[in-house]
């Protein structure tokens, strides 16, 4: 039996899979599993005698999946990082474009207190503009960008230092 | 006629042209930016020329370098598909100067239409009924917040220039007022080169329906029935049909007849749409003429049986319509799913990146107009539509079921799609009663996040995988084994 | 009505049949032979069951083992596809005993039009024009003779249980007439495990002309018009159309009258297809009944816009049908094409093997019926047909032009096709001209050849293959790089 | 410049590419020939400014080459073995199957005389028949097969020694 605990959003679940018998655990409940590659990234599964056609392509610390109209980041919880669960750029209280994206507007300047909430950075992907918002109530640290730039998702754009409360 | 056709457009819509040229025996120019070496719209073409950098300015709005792409491929004629220069009389202009032929309207009719409030001007002449708002725009700060507590909250600003909701907010509040306007106008000048703003009162829950124009260089106009269009996220469209469940054949006619008479109006010469608002006692108000192929022409041409390409093209070439409005009947009933690389649990965040895995739905009563296959990139620079699923069938509950099929079957990674978020839609009992309203997902999806209905299962499927494909194998990070992706090949053209 | 359906076939029309049962929320239980483990046809149901080797006999022909499957997986209802079993009463008997809703018509409807010579018989009674020939089989070598010789040469020569082309051989003199007949009776034993006989008039240079009825369990029968079918090699059709350009709408009138009074004399139900020869006089004559889906009902589908397995279903759970004869009202023009893996240099061997590649044409206005994908094997066990590519434009022109785009684009390797002869019938004037009989090949195309037209394209781009992709790299000889083939992963079930 | 000795059907035609510039040779002509691999066994070419989608795959002593609906077999006449030109199965004087096939009907016996165009085997494919025919008049010598036996293009189903003239 190898043991998976496997995250989608913020529920984890264990996965027992006998790889010799094809027993699967999930749940309490015992399945009969097999499968069959049919492509790159392509499974046909067979649950218990039912079939289910199953996508995977590598994702942020995992595997995106996609069955049947839904498309899940599956994650192995020991594989994870502890800081970077729940995928790159959610890290809460940073300040990072959610896509890659340019700068087109920086709102505050370096010294200048912000509320939480209060937009910092206007960028723009695909014609659409996102305004990056203050995590928490501080003052802005350090800018780390510049009007025009390509930023990425993970790179800190705005530094604040948090406010006592 | 014309015999060479250079297509000043990308993804979906290039292809959808070029496949249409190529039936009429007509030779197809692509062009392309450099962050579209190898796309499919560039391969299926005779003949291809590089615009520019990846940055729309540079490349597909560059005017100077499509006409240049022209004359230097032979091509007479430049279709400019929907979004960049479509709707820019700049394009007209300089194709007139370029003895070229311009597949669309006149750049007169381009540029009164194209300020909305000019278009606005002109129905409330023509007779055909306009939303209560402004008819001038405005760069006043002040003077917007008198126009729209006078027309009461709450209101909906609007860009001179826009189109495809792009510049679009709806306003509720004064104190939202000034941060809107700023943001609206970044929006519409960095769109449509126009940041000038205006205000239209805000219906209460309409449906969005449009009529689809043809009118020929000999002055004839016919319609070709509406398209409801109310399923939108951020003012833009993601889930259009025809027939749109809420007008009866009286009402048709009577929308189909101002739509015409709004065409006439304007001096329309080609394709065109005119969208109008419908309240929910079936009073409708002119909205906007979009001058140009709509995205969503698919679903008309599934249930007129027509190429508005091809009517199109035959109209630029100076031919007149080859039918009359009595010609048109419309046959069963056509949804369209738009296709966008975007995040639906993340307010819908663009997705661009690499489409690793793309497995496309099939079977009787679809059509798949698409810009990507396996291995595409999904440029930063552009809009976010992959493609466009089109089901038809003969009756609405039919083409519903058909759709949501598909849907369930289509697999896209690499990229997060809309796909998850149609599904829902569609399976939505308040859509399978036809009851679509500009804000359906507010009111029925708002904070949607994905059903976790397969997520047992996918757990199952990692499980399986990790032993089936380990992460090393097959399926790699940067696309699909064994072939290098359009990363790889970009350059790899031999000199 | 039943809510899981086996589909008793393999391959494009396995699909097909389960495409609809999808959209209808009916659960699908596939079959499938050792050599199609892994097919896509197997792929996409929701159970699946192995019926045993792969020759016929031992799988798709084995009707206990059909029945078994269907019971053990809990379905009530059995469609039978095309081919195998669908002409065999033994399956709808065997149903009947298991309690099983077979879809398609009474057994003993389809043994009585199973028999050619018994069908001949009743149609002849009802007042049908038959082609002139023996009303009875005969096993013996003299009296063929002697009927072949009343006839005058020359005699089509047919199998009683026949059917699709099989079992039949034009015999032009005497001297050929003993080798012929052993020929025949060998495969029509084979195919239909009857090896009876018998010999009609070789009409000179007919069209082949065939109805699709629909007659429901209450009594009513109806017509969705015509399909022409006259582009044939070695009696079996590649290309179909409709409208047929031959027929007026009174001769339209009067065979489809003729095809429901056979169906309501022969006790019809379900979809069915009545088939004559029509001369240059505008003289038609029965040919035959096939009691089941034919291959090109695609066609029907796109001019008539009905869902022709919908259709069967319902009819099968016993609801009338939904419309009237004056409801059927077809647009516009559609054209198919048979994908068939066959070298059209070789008297189109077969050419079973693995399919390396596979790039489908898309666009408006095409269907694809596939039964394979890129990775496909195509075993030698089973009839050559891939996929059917239909198109459908207003007029049939357009439909053909659209063929034309859509075949030049079909690039299929691993296996030898028949796009490059179905490009040259379509580009063909005579095509064109639609004038098209049953002798099109024979007259126009004999000993056809691959058109060189390409070759020195083909040349540089194998010098250019040598260095972007050299025979080590990419594209093995086993199939596409990177993954296994289907072939790889037979017995790679986990249990 | 590298040259090829390219083979289609029965004309062999050389082909001359300079890796370096793209410059090609063919039949006296001088081209500008660019390509990219855009997926697996397609190629884009571009020919003097026009581009031509090619597709390619490895096939009997070469490869094949599907170009805008036609399809060829195209050989370097340098990597052919002298007997197999033409692609296999097609060497004359040999009865073999065209195809993977079931013997179905044996004809003729060992010590028969056969006239040239007599029927030796019945095979079947795919439901369809065909016979193979003696190449040329003479003794079937040996007899390699059986009924039912499944048979492969390249397998001697008969033997026959040859006739004298």
């Amino acid at each position: 039996m190898i043991k998976y605990h496997l995250r989608i959003g913020e529920e984890s679940k264990e996965v027992a899979l006998d790889p010799a018998t094809g027993r699967a655990g999930l749940d309490g409940q015992e399945h009969e599993l097999s499968w069959q590659q049919t492509g790159p990234g392509r499974l046909l599964l067979n649950l218990d005698g039912r079939q289910v056609r199953a996508f995977l392509a590598p994702a942020a610390g995992g595997r995106q999946v996609f069955i049947e109209g839904r498309s899940y980041l599956v994650q192995d919880e020991q594989k994870l990082p502890r800081r970077g669960r729940g995928g790159a750029g959610e890290a809460a209280g940073v300040v990072t474009p959610p896509t890659p994206a340019v700068v087109v507007r920086i709102l505050v300047q370096e010294g200048q207190a912000v509320d939480q909430g209060q937009g910092l950075v206007v960028v723009s992907a695909m014609k659409m503009e996102t305004t990056l918002c203050a995590p928490y109530a501080g003052i802005v640290s350090k800018i780390n960008t510049s009007l025009e730039a390509k930023v990425a998702p993970g790179e800190v754009l705005v530094e604040i230092v948090e406010a006592e409360q | 006629m014309f015999d060479k056709v250079l297509i000043a457009n990308r993804g979906e819509i290039a292809l959808r042209v070029l496949r249409t040229c190529q039936e009429m025996g007509l030779a197809t120019v692509a062009v392309y930016s450099e962050a579209d070496a190898g796309a499919p719209h560039v391969q299926e073409a005779d003949q291809a020329v590089l615009l520019g950098p990846a940055e729309p300015a540079a490349s597909y709005l560059n005017v100077a370098a499509i006409i240049a792409a022209a004359q230097a491929s032979g091509a007479q004629a430049i279709h400019p598909g929907y979004g960049f220069l479509a709707e820019n009389p700049a394009l007209p202009e300089a194709c007139a100067q370029a003895g070229l032929v311009f597949i669309g309207p006149p750049a007169a009719v381009i540029r009164t239409l194209g300020s909305k409030t000019a278009a606005r001007r002109l129905m409330q002449t023509a007779g055909v009924p306009v939303i209560p708002g402004m008819l001038a725009p405005c760069m006043d700060a002040a003077q917007l917040a008198r126009e729209a507590e006078a027309l009461g909250y709450p209101v909906l600003l609007k860009a001179r220039g826009g189109g495809g909701g792009k510049g679009m907010r709806v306003v509720e509040s004064p104190a939202e007022l000034a941060e809107a306007s700023q943001t609206c106008a970044s929006e519409a000048a960095k769109a449509f080169g126009d940041p000038a703003l205006y205000l239209e009162k805000c219906l209460p829950s309409p449906r969005h329906v449009e009529f689809q124009i043809l009118a020929d260089g000999q002055g004839h106009a016919v319609h070709l029935c509406e398209r409801e269009c109310s399923i939108q996220r951020r003012h833009q469209k993601i889930i259009e049909e025809t027939p749109c469940p809420a007008l009866t054949t009286e009402l048709r006619a009577r929308m189909g007849a101002a739509a015409v008479a709004a065409a006439q109006a304007a001096g329309y010469v080609n394709a065109g749409t005119v969208e109008f608002l419908l309240d929910a006692e079936g009073k409708f108000y002119f909205l906007e003429v979009n001058t140009r192929l709509q995205v969503e022409h698919p679903v008309t041409e599934m249930t007129t049986g027509l190429d508005l390409v091809r009517l199109q093209l035959m109209i630029a070439a100076g031919q007149p319509l080859p039918f009359a409005q009595d010609d048109i009947s419309p046959r069963g009933h056509a949804i369209e799913c738009r296709i966008y690389a975007e995040d639906p649990g993340k307010s819908f965040l663009p997705s661009p990146g690499l489409i690793s895995l793309w497995q496309a739905p099939a079977g009787p009563g679809l059509r798949l107009d698409s810009g990507v296959r396996e291995g595409s990139a999904v440029p930063m620079e552009y809009d976010p539509i992959l493609a466009k699923l089109v089901a038809w069938a003969p009756d609405r509950e039919q083409a519903r079921q058909r759709m949501l099929r598909a849907l369930r079957g289509f697999a896209v990674l690499g990229v997060q799609t809309i796909i998850p978020f149609l599904v829902d839609v569609l399976a939505h009992p308040e859509f399978a009663a036809g009851r679509t309203n500009t804000d359906f997902i507010a009111r029925h999806l708002a904070g949607w996040q994905p059903s976790l209905e397969q997520a047992d299962l996918a757990r199952l499927a990692y499980a399986a995988a990790e032993l089936a494909m380990p992460a090393a194998a097959p399926v790699a990070a940067s696309g699909p084994a064994g072939w290098p992706s359009p990363w790889q090949s970009l350059g790899a053209w031999r000199m």
